[in-house]
């Protein structure tokens, strides 16, 4: 069965079109999707999130159930960058354990998007809180990074004086993804119904299409970052594949506990499982310079994501259908 | 025409801003910025290729007096050495318009 | 009732995209629409507002009333920019007389079909042949900006010799925008019911979402220019915003007087009201280079883009209903 | 009734906007569609064109009718390079001969799918195998290209020493636009209804207008070289008009020998007639540096695609329409 | 390798026109342009982010002999100050190939 | 600060890579690119605005030791000869930091 789910999960134009972007670096084909075309998916994928999740909120109306879920993911990006920064410590220097608990406690919108596509080729279905559900989970691991680090790193002045905490929130809070992605949220269930039908025709029917496209190039992407994985060394490649592993039973645990629905609960195992690779990097780039971003972006991009949408989500749902039946 | 210098800098893009600031602090107040620069170094190669711009460079010059320029690069050097880059300075005649 | 029209005007998704871009700026998100994106969703709506517009035209026909509409633009479009100059003359140097005058006398697209959504939303029509106006309306300001410059400017050589007519009107009718909706205009007209099945799903089924897109940017856009709004000073903004007004009421006295449609006559102030970014500031840059972009842009961008698409609409539409009740 | 199917073919949209994009040049507006602008059309074509046909044939299976017709397709791409390397050598340099010659073996896919449209208007079916054969058509020409180059050029070393065939054989077959051809077919074929399903509403239902825009950028980019026909003479010039009525008929013959169906029989004799103006430069401009791109780029796109698509098409037709009736 | 002028220029991209036009005057038929650049100067921030290009810089380089890059020079002046940018010449070696 | 040479190359982005092999070879292991740059050469104009990326030239540049500099140049000449394109040497002040 595990295995007829990975056929059912990997026969979807995406997923087919995002191993053909892999194939395409390893042949060399030189096939390239220039900048600023993957910004253009990217704000896309976004905005469509955003605005369907909104729209189904809309419909289901804000009720305790939803603020369970909302409650647990909070949770969710609160314990996992911590446990992350503990076990990457024992082997890392403070600056790439931050960077990569931070990037591991974040989340990732295509991952989501894919696992999406997934439910639905089986006919399940999940809440639209849970759009909500992620948008909360993408900032916190910034701030928990940083705080971390603030706390265990030796000298706290390291060049650039004391640390701006409400400059650094501002950064978590209000960075490009979560806020395109909470503003889109906003107006989908503000606007509502008649909102979704303007809405609908590019930013939903398209969908499948536009992460198609998507794929293709986090594919090209993804297989560029390989070569750095030998750098990366073999402890961190493993943390890459069982993280997640862990983070999603971590989070099946939970959502089993406070009575998730099937879908939402294979969805929240997702989030959990997923590592960021636009907004967590940007922020570190930014406050932690020391950190090595061929680290904890070719973790995300070239181990954990490829991981996740090929082999994760049949193996996630496969946990959650033993529990949930 | 009269001589000057031309400072040079290659920075990571999330780091540009820094530089562009200590131009502002030493009153220079023309520059040229080219974005979206690949290039190699000592923090491997910047192929900007990306989704985050954590691989982009950004290029600029500016086109000032030697004691500016002097003053410019003692700021320049802590954060270079945080953030990376380079910084070379050459002679060169500006043309008045 | 004011109110409700605002509300109603407001509720729209490409509105509040429009305001979630400006709050992205307040906020610092760092949120951006690299180019050329942008510019590809100007091409895109000039298509597709050319194309529907041609194939409305088709369906209705080139009547009398047409051509009353048209005569009617083009009477605005001459006095528009004539009056405009003699106000800011009262206070400006020449170079920035002309080239203000000449954004508020043409016209600004997105506008037009912010309005037509609007218009939409309430279930009222407006002639295909409205396009055709605002085509009609984009260049003559153009022209009229550049005689007043060579009537009223003391050195007439300035710098560059005698003044090359003939390629002026080239470059005032031959502009990127105005072509481009001519020939889009032409081409929805000449291929009509079949053309327009073919070219329907891509330029009109996606339209609303596309604009909500691109209304983002211009957000983004019109919020970084509004620091420069203090150099623009008092007198400027105060022009920003009630030349508009004043626009718009003498449009709907001479359509009134003319017989035109409810739906006409709000499109056709919607047009006198708006200024051009595009292309006067294009034509401008190369034409009176003496003229400061950072005032007439501004105004334009900053100014009365905003104030149009979310107080002007409400407004204009109330005078327009208690007139043809 | 050659006029009629003129016109037929000339009152599509599409055709309509390549006229615009020339016309625009020639009139000096400045309409520019950026980079990579351009690319996202092209990709998009690409995977469009291979989803589609791969369905199309997991739809009608690959019969023996269908290996017929990809048989036919290589024996087209490779004796279309040869006789016009002798024909060209009359003339020409080896280099420049080698170029051209391997521009004119191999495809145009703009030029195919604006013949698909042309057909779809007739009410004429093709298969879509017709893709695959396309597919099969691109590579071979440069290959052979670097065959006759090796056989006839006098030095062989031109400063770089042997020639690396495994290389060239992988960069005539991987190159970016043969490899996404392939895969997206690949993935159309073995997704079939289902994966269509979820890729058509991007992928089919807005084909037609994403045509239309990329036509208007080839317009623009074919009329900007125009000026460089000069330069290619009188000998070139002819070559790029009668090579593809010549490759045509040749192409028709064939296919009437071996009994394709009228739609196929039209869709082959169109892709022997086109010229590669992607493919094909690309990889001459990296293995024979030394012929003159401003020939061959300036005869496929300013000569050959825009006589194919305007002229030809209909010429072909009614050829194809004499004999299969 | 022998010893030539570098002239740079960066103008507003609506008026690389005129330079290239003088370029072409004076019998240079080698040049190289890079669109797109930002920067600020007298005339402001060029940030190139609007829908009009009225704020967008272009960069050109040319190598040529010394006496050439004067009479440019001279005929550069009147443009950069109708239109601003700047000009700067600076000495290098030219590989001969 | 120390004195070094910078080296300019322009050439088709198609052969871009031969340059940085070169760069490799003698140990170069710091550039600056700058993709899709326009110009006009010998080879005609780079116009940059086809579908194929034939028109496209690439800007490189790096700063290093003359002695390595001067390697650089000898492999590079025939390159240039091959495929077109220029290459320039300056010397510049390169800020330690
Ligand atoms: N020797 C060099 N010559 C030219 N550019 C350099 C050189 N070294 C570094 N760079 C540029 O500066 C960026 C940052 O350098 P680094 O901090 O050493 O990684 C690189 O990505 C290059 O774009
Ligand atoms: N001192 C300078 N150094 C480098 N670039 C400059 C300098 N001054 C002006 N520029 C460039 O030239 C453009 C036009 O200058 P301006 O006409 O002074 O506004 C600016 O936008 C900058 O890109
Ligand atoms: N004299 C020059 N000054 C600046 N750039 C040049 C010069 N000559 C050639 N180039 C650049 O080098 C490219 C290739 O030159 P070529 O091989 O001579 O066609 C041109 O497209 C220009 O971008
Ligand atoms: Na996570
Ligand atoms: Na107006
Ligand atoms: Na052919």
């Amino acid at each position: 069965m595990a295995f007829d789910l990975m056929l059912q999960n990997i026969l979807n134009p995406p997923i087919l079109f995002f191993i053909a972007g892999m194939l395409s670096v390893f042949f060399r084909t030189g096939l390239e999707i220039p900048q600023p075309l993957p910004k253009l998916f990217s704000l896309y994928l976004l905005i469509a999130i955003g605005i369907h999740g909104g729209y189904e909120l809309s419909k289901s109306g804000i009720t305790t159930d939803v603020l369970t879920v909302l409650g647990l993911a909070m949770l969710l990006a609160t314990l996992v960058p911590i446990y992350s920064f503990f076990i990457l410590r024992l082997r890392l220097d403070i600056y790439n354990t931050v960077a990569i608990a931070a990037t591991y406690g974040s989340i990732s919108a295509v991952t989501f998007v894919t696992a999406g596509a997934f439910l639905e080729s089986l006919g399940i279905k999940f809440g639209g809180y849970m759009v909500a559900a992620m948008t909360l989970m993408e900032s916190p691991a910034i701030i928990i990074g940083l705080i971390m680090l603030n706390l265990f790193a030796n000298t706290k002045n390291n060049g650039s004086g004391e640390t701006d905490w409400k400059e650094i929130l501002r950064e978590a809070v209000f960075n490009p993804s979560v806020y395109l992605l909470m503003v889109s949220l906003f107006i989908g269930y503000i606007t509502a119904e008649k909102g979704w039908k303007a809405m609908e025709p590019l930013f939903w029917t398209l969908f499948k299409g536009m992460l198609a496209f998507f794929l293709l190039d986090m594919g090209i992407i993804a297989a560029k970052r390989i070569g750095d994985v030998k750098k990366v060394g073999m402890f961190l490649v493993g943390f890459g594949v069982f993280m997640p592993v862990l983070n999603a039973l971590f989070s099946i645990i939970l959502a089993s506990m406070f009575g998730l629905s099937k879908g939402d609960a294979f969805m929240l195992a997702v989030l959990a499982a997923s590592a960021s690779y636009i907004a967590v990097p940007a922020a570190m780039r930014l406050s932690v310079p020391e950190a090595n971003p061929s680290l904890y972006i070719t973790m995300a991009l070239a181990i954990t994501f490829p991981f996740n949408i090929t082999f994760g989500l049949p193996l996630y749902y496969s946990i959650v259908n033993m529990i949930w039946g | 025409m009269v001589e000057k210098k031309k400072i040079e800098v290659v920075i990571s893009s999330f780091h540009l801003d820094n530089v562009l600031k200590i131009f502002d602090k030493h009153g220079i107040d023309g520059y040229t910025v080219i974005k979206d620069v690949l290039g190699k170094g000592e923090r491997g190669l910047m192929s900007a290729d990306e989704l985050t711009d954590a691989f982009k460079n950004s290029y600029v010059f500016t086109v000032c007096d030697e004691e500016v320029a002097m003053k410019v690069v003692t700021d320049l050097k802590p954060v270079l050495k945080r953030y990376g880059g380079i910084c070379i300075i050459s002679d060169v005649m500006w043309v008045l318009r």
